[in-house]
């Protein structure tokens, strides 16, 4: 077992973090303006587009897992780069193992950005969920900073350009929502793996803002003080975030063995990335919420930062199937697989 | 033990009720406006309470008010969040300053400012709390230096509603640096020219509360209050009354909380979903034992006792409700409540994230718990 | 509003506690030999038989808050009386409000010792959903050591006896359950409220175990010293204990409340039933697994006395309707009475 | 990153487990049994793992172990709580006494007491707590006092697993009681002549562990581990060799908790109910978070780390998991749970009822947040 990050995967996310934190901020300056481009944003399209694709379909032996080390770092720094987006629907693309033709050079190497429209409303995002008609996809994130869309229906995943798009009011304005609605596709493959692969990378991002937002509380802990005591040093704050690290760990770990699982077409593939999609959106709406909490009134105030690892982790949850349906998708399959007539 | 209302108080129920469903006819459902509507709103319903004659429904006949007890402001207030009333403009002044002026004020203090209340033309806000206080409010460090006939006043206040909208301050300031914290402090009734007020924008856009900075402010020696060197008694005065006005009140917005969300999940057609039934089934037994215990506080009291540590259980218990109601509501909403235009979304949103405060505003949750393990357990000061 | 505890109750209270006190290691003692009466058993089941019996069936005039502050007080120094169980028969008897005959004189006076038989095996005890056969009832408490039964089924209440009894093997060898069997009645009275008053009756004893198990574990947390400290002095210590007394204060006041709105017939004490049982079930099994985590390695042993507690909260939880199924009942009345068509 | 076994450890992993099932093809399932019985089989089982040749997996050749890794003693934990198998009666002698006499013993201690081990014929058992210590397991209290010759042990320890089937004691008592707290103890190797040992009746019936009671107990200078004053450091190998072979034995238990409560909602026909599926799916989660986080502390250990602060998020994830599981297979009983003479009721209340220790032994639930809090998110330390 060598369930370690490779020497290549510190180094991504050593990177990454870098890139991270100069496009740190952009969360915020979108509260008062519209969406930029964070400083990193180009960089991030252009030289890391190549991270988690697999090498029948252009790629050069990236695992996933190295694809969400990057993503993770951004998540932690909220940095509001349209990369997340772009390699999710990457991967939306890449699921089909039976795909010999590899993707266009142009959307490897970022000149053309493309996002991932999976969600319908009313439906969790799901190949198996999404009804035939209409075909209006929702919570597309940077529709209109894209160059097209990969869309997700049930008789599979295809490139479109969207025949209408819709901005919608997002609670984090650092991530612009739409609706898009698209025509009916002419020629679809085989979504595979995809939507496993894509969710993971929103998972990812989770697991970043979690992080992001314990650490922050942390950080409030460690200097705020109240009663002649540093805050963190009572048991009622600090034990609390424990809780918080605990599930964003515990998020995480599910996020790189699931990605580990589906790369390798384990059996249990499936249930792995429900699991950590639900563990990863717990992990960052509760981490965020416990942030505003050891922030103290400060914290329900737009100058300080803790909301906005809430506004993130609430736009991601509800991205590519909510949590709650996750978490209930890994309750049924469990249940399933321990019925007597099902094959254990 | 008896949950029902004698005869005297329902009768002035009734009266309270029949004036306040006369009074609202024309009021739309204030978690539907703007803040600049609901702001308006407020105004409008000061002028009527004042109109009405209830702005001083529990201060004593001699000063111009009904002379009822301090319940009946409980009470009045309970009628009007059921209804879903605004939220008087004044309310400092009404249920705060007056009842405090009354007990502390000098005959001077009372005849300046008691009138002006009633008559709402003179308008309160609250200065107690600091940018570096938070839980220890005692810790305050707003200065008062004594200059000619009177005090220089240097500081900083947050967390003030109305601020824009007042007149005049109780304000907390410490008056001798030498003395223990609780010791030092000066209770004054200041005017408000030379404020500077700052908005501060809440995580759910709105901005109900200020931040006010004080720099070299002069406030007359007229304007103490209770005596200099006295100020935490007088606050602790006020933070009574703060409290007894509100106390029926928090029943109340935690059953709207539950009810809002099982209306929606009714709506959504979700609602028997057997999750969801347990769900509501956990809430709707907090958010009742926050109302029955709310009665059996205001017995004590009215029994001629004192509201004991157990409140702190019921703030506890409703903070959970309402912030479990309204993430839960955010959270059956069809986008995972993130897409603000949708239909009722915007105002869930902001719900849900006002109510992250309820933890932290009058009193945190680990303040909360810390008065039950003291207080209750006679366990050991663990802050 | 004159929601206090009267002067009559505050005495009941202090009466009964004195006898608590003296009938206390009752529980202990059942751990390692049967059942025996406590030393306040006799009296209680003599002194305070017109407790909570309104004046229609017998009675003086007692609320029943009354009874239900002796009860509570029993339960918080876990006093295994048959008086609980006998309580909750008479109360089972008491709910027809047209009912004009007394009770038997020897029911009153504690002579004729009866205990309620309501849980039907797979199904909460509830009229509506125990089923016409069999006549099987479980979870009866002292169904040896009373002298009849007071059945529930669909049609109404009666009182029996038993054509059989067979002892079951309890988590709380002081609270003997047996499973009794019933001939057909032959003459039942309607059943009215009286569910609801018997199933205040546990309720009311599951706050006193929450109570006692709450003042237990304050009690370790005093005395008990770790890392050159008292134990209650931590936040982490110190906070669960206050919740759990914040439960059980939660659950004090839905039972008092629901006995108010049943004694005077309010529409709404369905619901309150349901609460009360649902919070008091919950408040006293939380209560006793903090007790336990409290008194670290001796909570877990025999010898300390938190489990005592769990075991009783279980027991109790479990009879006229699982907790559960309270808490689902609340929820479903709830939803019931917000649906459009619902009068409001 | 691969959480793939690699080919030796996959060839080693079927190799336990060819010897595994071959060996345990007679064996009931333990959690049906007895204790009583459950001692007979742990009985049985460490003399197979002795003559299978298993007891020194991960003791060099020439302590007359297997050699190999520390690892391979966990993945054989693994593979035997896979199967259910019973724990070997001298776990503690094969998996503390061993290695830490191998780490810090004199040849002569070596030689004494390791190949009793390897034999199945010198059983062990661990002397650290204390009644008073509880936490804080360095305040031990248990005094050692200079005799001729040795030292006599006067003092009491707890939580003794297998006290009554040992015969020597991994000892701690304090030497010096001058000195700081962690520097005044000294780490013996008991015998157990002399020793007064008394069961401990745990909340569910079961006795498995002992309170030893120690009057003048006379323990020779050759039996001191490691040093006078040097026992803290000792124990801390001890400690570790302790952790190291449970490393991959958490997730089977919580897998195996939830799977049990799977299994009974089937049998049940609740399963369906969607409060159940949502809590199985929590559970779900939880327990395959333990087990992924365990692979991936066992990779940090294989790359030449240390098992760092992190272990206690797996630990307080485990116990939560089996304590939720549990309760709510208790709860998912036809009457509640509480008739033991139900259809499997009584092992659902045993296991429910150890499983609150799970927040206790092995460190508290406290500590371990204690230990993410100051050691994960460098909070000052609370305690």
């Amino acid at each position: 077992m060598r369930a370690t990050f490779t020497q290549e995967q510190q180094e991504i996310a050593e990177a990454v973090g870098s890139l991270a934190e100069s496009g740190k901020g952009t969360a915020r300056a979108a509260l008062s303006g519209p969406w930029q481009a964070p400083a990193g944003d180009a960089a991030l399209l252009r030289d890391f587009g190549l991270l988690g694709v697999p090498e029948a379909v252009g790629g050069i032996g990236s695992s996933l897992i190295d694809l969400l080390v990057a993503v993770e770092a951004l998540g932690e720094h909220l940095v509001a780069s349209r990369f997340p987006a772009h390699a999710a629907a990457v991967q939306l693309m890449c699921g089909d193992r039976a795909r010999s033709v590899p993707l266009p050079a142009d959307v490897l190497d970022g000149r053309r950005v493309l996002t991932a429209a999976v969600d319908a409303p009313g439906a969790a995002g799901w190949a198996d969920r999404v009804p035939v008609d209409p075909l209006v996809r929702t919570l597309v994130p940077y529709a209109t900073q894209a160059d097209a869309v990969v869309a997700l229906g049930p008789a599979g995943v295809w490139l479109a350009d969207p025949i209408g798009v819709t901005a919608r009011e997002s609670v984090d304005p650092s991530v612009p929502l739409s609706d898009v609605a698209l025509s009916a596709a002419e020629q679809v493959t085989q979504p595979g793996a995809g939507v496993h692969r894509a969710a993971l990378v929103v998972a990812a991002e989770l697991c970043g803002v979690a992080q992001g937002a314990v650490e922050l509380a942390a950080e409030q802990a460690r200097t705020r003080r109240q009663f002649g005591r540093v805050i963190g040093s009572f048991q009622g704050v600090a034990f609390p975030l424990a809780e918080a690290a605990t599930a964003r760990k515990a998020a995480w770990d599910l996020t790189l063995y699931a990605a580990w699982a589906v790369d390798n077409a384990r059996p249990d593939a499936e249930i792995q990335v429900h699991a950590a999609k639900a563990a990863a959106g717990r992990a960052a709406i509760f981490a965020a919420e416990r942030c505003i909490q050891v922030h103290g009134g400060m914290g329900i105030t737009m100058e300080a930062d803790p909301h906005l690892f809430l506004r993130r982790a609430f736009v991601l949850d509800a991205r590519f199937g909510r949590g709650s349906w996750h978490r209930r998708r890994v309750g049924a399959l469990r249940i399933a697989a321990r019925r007597p007539t099902a094959p254990r | 033990m008896d949950f029902a209302d004698s005869d005297v108080d329902l009768a002035f129920r009734r009266t309270v009720g029949g004036w306040l469903d006369e009074a609202l006819r024309d009021v739309p459902d204030q978690e539907e406006l703007s803040q600049d509507e609901r702001e308006h709103w407020s105004r409008v319903w000061q002028d009527r309470l004042c109109a009405g004659g209830w702005a001083g429904l529990s201060w004593p006949v001699e000063h111009g008010g009904r002379g009822l007890d301090a319940l009946a402001q409980a009470v009045f207030n309970e009628e009007a969040a059921v209804r879903g009333a605004p939220y008087p403009l004044n309310g400092v002044g009404m249920m705060l300053a007056g009842p405090t002026i009354i007990a502390h004020g000098t005959d001077e203090q009372q005849a300046r400012h008691l009138p002006g209340i009633l008559h709402g033309e003179e308008y309160w806000c609250q200065g107690f709390s600091e940018p570096g206080s938070g839980s220890d409010l005692a810790s305050l460090r707003t200065t008062a230096t004594r200059v000619d006939g009177g005090w220089r006043i240097n500081g900083a206040k947050i967390w003030t509603s109305n601020a824009h909208n007042a007149s005049r301050c109780l304000l907390l300031a410490r008056t001798d640096a030498e003395a223990p914290k609780h010791r030092g402090i000066t209770y004054f009734l200041a005017p408000m020219d030379g404020f500077t007020i700052r908005p501060l924008e809440m995580i759910n856009g709105d901005t109900e509360f200020n931040e006010m900075f004080l720099d070299d402010v002069f406030v007359s020696d007229d304007d103490v209050l209770g005596g200099v060197g006295n100020g935490w008694r007088v606050a602790l005065t006020t933070l009574a009354f703060e409290r007894g006005s509100m106390a029926l009140n928090l029943w109340v917005w935690a059953r709207q909380a539950v009810d809002r969300v099982v209306d929606l999940a009714v709506e959504r057609g979700v609602a028997d979903d057997s999750a969801f039934v347990d769900a509501v089934g956990a809430l709707q037994c907090d958010a009742e034992a926050v109302r029955i215990g709310s009665m059996r506080m205001v017995g004590e009291t009215r029994a001629g006792g004192v509201p004991g540590p157990e409140t702190s259980a019921l703030k506890s218990l409703w903070a959970g409700v309402v912030q479990n109601a309204n993430r839960l509501a955010v959270q059956l909403d069809e986008a995972g409540g993130v897409l603000l235009d949708g239909d009722g979304a915007a105002a869930r949103m902001r719900r849900y994230l006002r109510a992250r405060a309820h933890t932290i505003e009058g009193g945190t949750e680990e303040v909360q718990k810390s008065i039950l393990a003291e207080r209750v357990l006679d366990l050991p000061r663990s802050r």
